[in-house]
């Protein structure tokens, strides 16, 4: 029973069409069929959140979403976030606060505060707290990420 | 941890969804925001053979008011439930209880349908939709109907859902000014399966009368819980510490916790007391409409 | 090497160099790397924690289509060897179950097929004949005679044991006032790394080489084990390791029996193998710290002076016990009296087997069992003797002019400032005042308690601690182990930039960076001229089995052979500087990329100019000179040495301090905990980066919050793990995590050349036991006590009932 | 874990005994049993899809009455394995006349092995109940059929 179905999918910005497994999970789609493979696999099971992604513009697991329900959608992952050769206030804070120490949660800190400060231009430190609370990261404690989107939000907000 | 292979359909009509699920009974499953459904089939703790995802249903995805009370389509997201002013204004207890649901990337995709057919007793949805009684209506092959959340709620993930049944709508009803409301919880961590959560409505009268209370626990049966004889303690009174405590009391005598890892069963049954007192006293400094 | 002076750069706020590939999505990680015609397999485990593989019956899975084969115990057997381990009776540690499963999770048998999805179906197809045995579950237990035996050939569950005697106890005991007793337990927990274990493998059976990359952290004794294991000479086995591992915590040097099995289902299948750990398996059959019991007992004066310890620690290293263990009952030998003066002590060490998953270092590598114990003894003592458990510190510190202080056990202490570090920490919480907070609690009828931990600090593994695990006599007729040898290369290009070839295999530490700041100091060039490479590769690096990333080993002896390296470049530069100004090399200085005649500064030659003449112009050199612009370092620290007849060694090479002080607050109707205020105060030497060592703190700190109160690999009664997914091994969050104020005290190591230590794994081992002091404190009026993690609010809640209960 | 209950049915006590030793019944009140064959006297072979809504797994399995005492008492050992992992039960199993009904009392340990412990941990233990609980209750489905 391995039915393949057809499906274009239209990631950051960039139109794909590909054939699919229906099990075939939108995590997998992306690192293997797509080779974006700065979207990590860490759980399989919705918790440690380093799968995040954009999915029609709503951070999402993609651990948790089969490649057959992303056929006509937008997805946009931790590479659609610089444009230009110019790194994303948010890619930039995370440098400057050292708010990655492995880097393998990083694609799930980033898209998580990347739709958190699009809604939330003036956020508090408990605010950016309790989103980031949907990714686990095991090297930095947590601190130096909260100073990142803490500035990461200033430096929006300035501009 | 990849999930075993299954056969994929994506109507976009319910009438489509139910002739799927006839065809298939058992052996399918309905897919709609997959937060819980997906690592189980990740784990390989389930297998369906198909699945129906249910995401292009679009006329499934609606909040609107109605007389005196909210139609939510089953397959509102509940960060949609969580931003919605409309829910804010009219239900305010419903936006703080799905707010304690996982994380914000898991009430992007997860639904209000989904969680409430999930049935997980310890979820904080089934729970609130136990104490506002709000409605599941149900289509099938031969029509509809309406399920009270008693009816509803059977057992551990089960409900009374026929396996050609699909749950299309909630029904709740808007809550009068100066209801008194709480949504309160104790879990291991921020996100996680509450070890107790309680939901409390106290609808008041003139002289800071109760006129009637209700109270609904999750985490501590095999499906969330009214706790009647405390909300039976409030009726009618003016609400007094004293009876505060009994209530507490009450409603743990009504559970039938069960151990796990994390919380023995004495220890949620105390907590039922604890967080029931600790959320009456919570409804007791909110009023609906006020701040 | 005494050089210890802040440079332009070493000790600054630099940005990290790895940032820009991780941040755009450009890391490399093991699951980024695709080799041509790979496979994927899928590992089988074992849901029985002790049972007889009756029979496997693998033909339906093989006739599954898309199954390029299927390796078995039976074949592991045939085509490997038991890993050697450092015990007198080895368990026959296979890298899958060969006649009989020892713990849930156990590899039974490995799929390889064209997908990880189609290898998954096969498990299914897979039917394995068990005979459930009786388990033993319980450390104590294990060490009964009449419990269930794992291993045969050991006869008991009894791996290693040793008695220790320092200094006279007896004597200390008879001039004791009073004996201060207890007993602890600490749970087995671990690090559970966000990027799992990795390996790809591929056999070439012409050549009989096998190719294998792998995210392990070193050390690199993982690479002789496997070898051995496979029974092939070490250099027909390449290990290649990618740019990027996603954290190691010593979790990772746990890996390597993976490596075995994967290589061996390359080779049985002829295929490239690509296999990627689940969640679920890492959380059931990685590696995790050891859980351990511990009975501890303080022979002490009247005026709080501790004369003497005595205790009994008995480690569980699981179903089999695999190197670096026994090392968990010797890592802290030298450090076992941790910041006070103790100079008689009597020990008793055992490393037991049950059923349940394996163990290797986890970040800390049993200091915080060890701390939990002696820091919560060294509070129990204050409270008997109506002390401030704060004041008894104080008293039995090192103190600063007995540095480099020698420890009773043979450690050997190279620069500390207890007493200031502690009060720093003091003053950060405000403990006076606190103190009359808590006091005002308590009328109101709150619980609010303070906890202290002092301690020790080491980093840099001396290996020839595990030689421990023998007597003094058995040591004897063997060869003896010691080192910690951690290698650099430093080469500049022909355009006169700089290129640095580490092997610290760094995991998310920020190597590269701190790298290019010291090179940038010493060599007067800018940190953007230096490159690093830390990709390691077996065949082209350098290196001993020392080398590697744990033991927080890179800011002592990886920062030596770094500074070595670079100043063997510069001499070298001197000297062609010299020759080419014809001048003598004393009398040059670099300043701006330049070299300068001292008192004349218009003789100068570029830096560049230099380098190029080493590579284009290669007979202007001074005569007998070799051509190009390298040098490397291999360095030890000189006082890794093996233990002496006594039993003592200095079992790891620099010690740092951290005082933690925790203020909490528990409510006792629910059993949960709050946080007043955390101050975490660290002596890590000469500061390096402080925005690195920011994170190392926090990062430490939230690993030993974690074990304090969420972590745990639980098992039932019957053996099974309870803990095998992510919603219940409860990973702390940024919920979870309070505010933390992070103090420093720089006293600069002797021992290194920059001044610093490591401080990676630190409050690690203080936050278990300045947690349980908290609390314990908190809940002193109730009479109740802390002597196990971690602690949920339920198992709080059940504390306090027991000890109303009680009253 | 373990499990213990009582349950009364309106039987007589060898009417009671005789039920809860018919294999075609069994078959009948065994959550998910597809199929239950008698190998021998008082020992039964089983495949059962065990498992609540989208959690579910087919377990084959073997199980025993032992030391039986008509019609008072016996013993019941049972096992079964599959994808999810395996179940292990052992418990004991008395009838006693009261009245017109007999109450079968049940104490038992039962134990849950493999993926769904490690990952399920959180509802075994009601489910468990609840599914014993099941059986019972279609147990007297199965006496009301005889009537």
């Amino acid at each position: 029973m391995t039915e393949r179905r057809r499906i274009v999918v239209k990631v950051n910005g960039m139109p794909y069409e590909r054939e699919v497994e229906a099990r075939r999970l939108l995590v997998d789609f992306l690192r293997d069929d797509l080779e974006l493979i700065g979207t990590h696999v860490g759980c399989e099971h919705g918790i440690c959140g380093a799968c995040t992604i954009l999915f029609n513009g709503r951070a999402a697991r993609s651990c948790l979403m089969f490649a057959v329900q992303a056929d006509g959608a937008e997805v946009m992952t931790i590479e659609g976030l610089a444009e230009d050769g110019k790194l994303h206030p948010i890619q930039e804070a995370f440098q400057e606060h050292h708010g990655l120490q492995c880097g393998f949660c990083t694609p799930g800190m980033l898209m998580t505060s990347y739709e958190f400060l699009n809604e939330n231009s003036d956020p508090s430190e408990e605010e950016v707290r309790k989103t980031i609370s949907g990714v686990l990261c095991r090297c930095t404690g947590y601190k130096q990420v909260i100073d990142s989107v803490m500035a990461a939000a200033a430096e929006m907000k300035g501009k | 941890m990849k999930p075993s292979a299954f056969e994929y359909f994506a109507p976009h009509t319910v009438k489509e969804a139910v002739e799927l699920l006839e065809k298939y009974e058992d052996e399918a499953k309905i897919l709609a925001g997959g937060q819980s459904l997906v690592p189980i089939m990740n784990f390989r703790l389930g297998r369906p053979e198909v699945l129906i995802d249910i995401n292009n249903i679009k006329d499934l995805d609606y909040i609107k008011e109605e007389e005196d009370h909210l139609l939510i389509g089953a397959l509102t997201r509940e960060r949609d439930l969580e931003l919605s002013p409309l829910v804010k204004e009219k239900c305010p207890i419903l936006v703080e209880a799905v707010s304690f649901v996982g994380h914000v990337a898991i009430r992007n995709r997860g639904t209000i349908g989904g969680s409430l057919v999930h049935a997980d007793p310890s979820s904080e949805l089934p729970t609130v939709i136990c104490c506002l009684e709000g409605e599941m209506r149900v289509v099938g092959p031969s029509g509809e109907r309406t399920l009270e959340p008693e009816e509803f709620f059977l057992t551990y993930l089960t409900t009374s859902l026929e396996p050609s049944e699909i749950l299309v709508e909630i029904k709740i009803p808007t809550l009068p000014q100066n209801t008194r409301w709480s949504f309160v919880e104790l879990s291991r961590r921020v996100g996680d399966f509450a070890v107790v959560g309680v939901a409390t409505l106290l609808f008041m009268e003139e002289g800071g009368v109760c006129k009637e209370a209700r109270i609904a626990l999750g985490g501590v049966a095999s499906t969330p819980i009214r706790a009647e004889e405390a909300e039976e303690v409030l009726a009618g009174q003016k609400i007094t510490d004293a009876l505060i405590e009994k209530a507490g009391e009450e409603a743990a005598e009504a559970t039938e916790t069960e151990p796990d890892y994390h919380a023995s069963a004495e220890y949620r049954k105390e907590m039922a007391r604890v967080f029931v007192q600790k959320g009456l006293h919570e409804a007791l400094s909110r009023v609906k409409g006020g701040k | 090497m005494s050089e210890q002076v802040k440079g332009k750069w070493v000790g600054k706020r630099m940005k990290r160099k790895e940032d820009l590939r991780l941040l755009i999505g450009r890391g490399n990680f093991m699951d980024d790397i695709r080799l041509p015609n790979m496979k994927h397999a899928a590992v089988l485990r074992s849901p029985y924690p002790h049972a007889w593989i009756r029979g496997i019956d693998v033909t339906e899975a093989e006739r599954l289509p898309g199954v390029h084969g299927i390796l078995t115990g039976e074949d592991v057997e045939k085509m490997s060897n038991p890993f050697p381990v450092g015990v007198p009776v080895p368990p026959k540690y296979y890298s899958c179950a060969v006649d009989k499963v020892r713990f849930v999770g156990e590899p039974v048998a490995v799929v390889v097929a064209e997908d990880r999805y189609i290898a998954e179906d096969a498990l299914d197809l897979i039917k394995v004949d068990y005979e459930p045995l009786p388990v033993v579950m319980d450390i104590e237990e294990a060490t009964q005679p009449d419990s269930p035996v794992l291993h045969d050939n050991i006869g008991s569950n009894i791996y290693s044991q040793r008695f220790f005697k320092y200094g006279d106890p007896e004597k200390a005991y008879e001039a004791a006032d009073l004996v201060v007793k207890g007993k602890f337990l600490f749970p087995k927990y671990g690090s559970t790394p966000i990027e799992t274990y990795a390996v790809i493998a591929s056999y070439n059976p012409y050549n009989e080489e096998f190719l294998i990359y792998n995210n392990y952290q070193g050390p690199f004794v993982n690479h002789s084990l496997v070898a051995l294991a496979l029974g092939i000479p070490e250099n027909k086995m390449r290990w290649i390791v990618p740019t990027d591992i996603g954290g190691g915590f010593g979790t990772k040097t746990g890996m390597y029996p993976y490596i075995a099995l994967i290589a061996l289902a390359a080779k049985k299948t002829g295929m490239t193998v690509k296999w990627i750990e689940d969640r679920r398996e890492h959380l059931l059959a990685s590696s995790t710290g050891t859980d351990r019991v511990t009975y501890m007992e303080a022979a002490v004066k009247k005026d709080g002076t501790i004369l003497a310890l005595k205790d009994k620690a008995i480690d569980n290293t699981g179903g089999y016990i695999r190197a670096p263990e026994p090392g968990c009952a010797y890592r802290s030998t030298g450090n076992h009296t941790g910041a006070y003066q103790i100079r008689d002590l009597d020990r008793e060490v055992l490393v037991v087997g049950t059923n349940k998953c394996l163990t290797a270092p986890n970040r800390g590598y049993t200091c915080q069992e060890l701390y939990f114990s002696l820091e919560r003894l060294v509070d129990m003592v204050a409270a008997e003797l109506g002390m401030d458990p704060a004041e008894i510190r104080f008293k039995n510190f090192i103190q600063p002019d007995q540095f480099p202080y020698s420890t009773a056990t043979g450690g050997f202490y190279d620069a500390g400032n207890y007493p200031k570090a502690f009060q720093m920490a003091l003053d950060m919480i405000d403990y006076k005042k606190m103190r009359k907070e808590q006091q005002k609690a308590r009328k109101e009828g709150r619980y609010m308690g303070i906890g202290f931990a002092t301690v020790v600090d080491p980093s840099v593994t001396n290996i020839a601690y595990v030689t421990l695990a023998l007597t003094p006599e058995q040591r004897a007729k063997g060869h003896p182990k010691s080192g910690s040898g951690e290698s650099v290369i430093v080469k500049m290009d022909p355009l006169g930039k700089v290129h640095v070839i580490a092997c610290t295999n760094p995991q998310g530490q920020g190597h590269d960076t701190v790298i290019s700041q010291i090179v940038a100091d010493e060599l007067g060039i800018h940190p953007d001229d230096v490159t690093v490479s830390n990709v390691v590769d077996t065949h082209d690096r350098i290196y001993t089995i020392t080398t590697g990333s744990y033991s927080s080993r890179f800011a002592s002896v990886g920062t030596n052979a770094v500074v070595s390296a670079t100043r063997k470049v510069k001499e070298k530069m001197t000297k062609i500087a010299a020759h080419l100004l014809e001048c003598n090399a004393n009398d040059l200085e670099v300043k701006e990329e330049k070299f300068y005649v001292k008192g004349s500064p218009e003789r100068s030659i570029a830096v560049k100019h230099v380098a190029g003449t080493a590579h284009w112009n290669q007979t202007a050199l001074p005569e007998g000179m070799d051509a190009g612009l390298y040098a490397s370092s291999l360095l030890s620290m000189p006082t890794s040495k093996p233990p002496d007849d006594l039993d003592r060694v200095d079992s790891s090479n620099t010690y740092g301090f951290v005082a933690e002080a925790i203020v909490v607050e528990v409510d006792i109707e629910t059993g949960e905990v709050k946080f007043l205020k955390w101050a975490s105060v660290h002596d890590s030497g000469t500061v390096l980066n402080p925005m690195l060592l920011e994170g190392q703190v926090m990062g430490s700190c939230t690993h030993g919050l974690g074990g304090s109160l969420y972590e745990e690999f639980a098992y039932d009664e019957n053996g099974q793990c309870l803990t095998a997914s992510f919603q219940d091994y409860l990973v702390p969050t940024a919920a979870e995590v309070p505010k933390i104020d992070i103090g420093h005290v720089e006293t600069p190591s002797p021992l290194t050349a920059l001044g610093s230590k490591g401080a990676g794994e630190s409050s690690c081992m203080s936050v278990p036991a300045a947690i349980g002091n908290a609390i314990a404190d908190a809940l002193s009026p109730l009479g109740a006590t802390i002597d196990e993690l971690p602690l949920s609010p339920s198992k709080i809640w059940h504390l306090i009932q027991e000890a109303r209960g009680k009253k | 874990m373990k499990l213990e209950g009582k349950y009364t049915y309106k039987a007589s006590q060898q009417v009671v005994w005789d039920l809860f030793n018919n294999p075609r019944h069994l078959e009948k009140a065994i959550p998910g049993c597809k199929k239950l064959e008698e190998r021998a006297p008082g020992k039964y072979d089983a495949t059962s899809k065990i498992g609540i809504a989208a959690v579910k797994g087919t377990y084959s399995g073997k199980f025993e009455v032992l030391d039986p005492e008509p019609p008072n008492r016996y013993r019941l050992i049972g096992e079964g394995s599959g994808t999810p992992g395996f179940v292990k039960g052992d418990g004991i199993m008395e009838f006693s006349q009261e009245d017109e009904s007999t109450v079968v009392s049940y104490t038992g340990e039962v134990q849950v092995g493999g993926l769904i412990a490690g990952v399920g941990q959180r509802l075994i233990s009601g489910i468990a109940k609840m599914m014993i609980k099941e059986f019972f209750r279609k147990m007297k489905k199965e006496l009301n059929s005889l009537k």
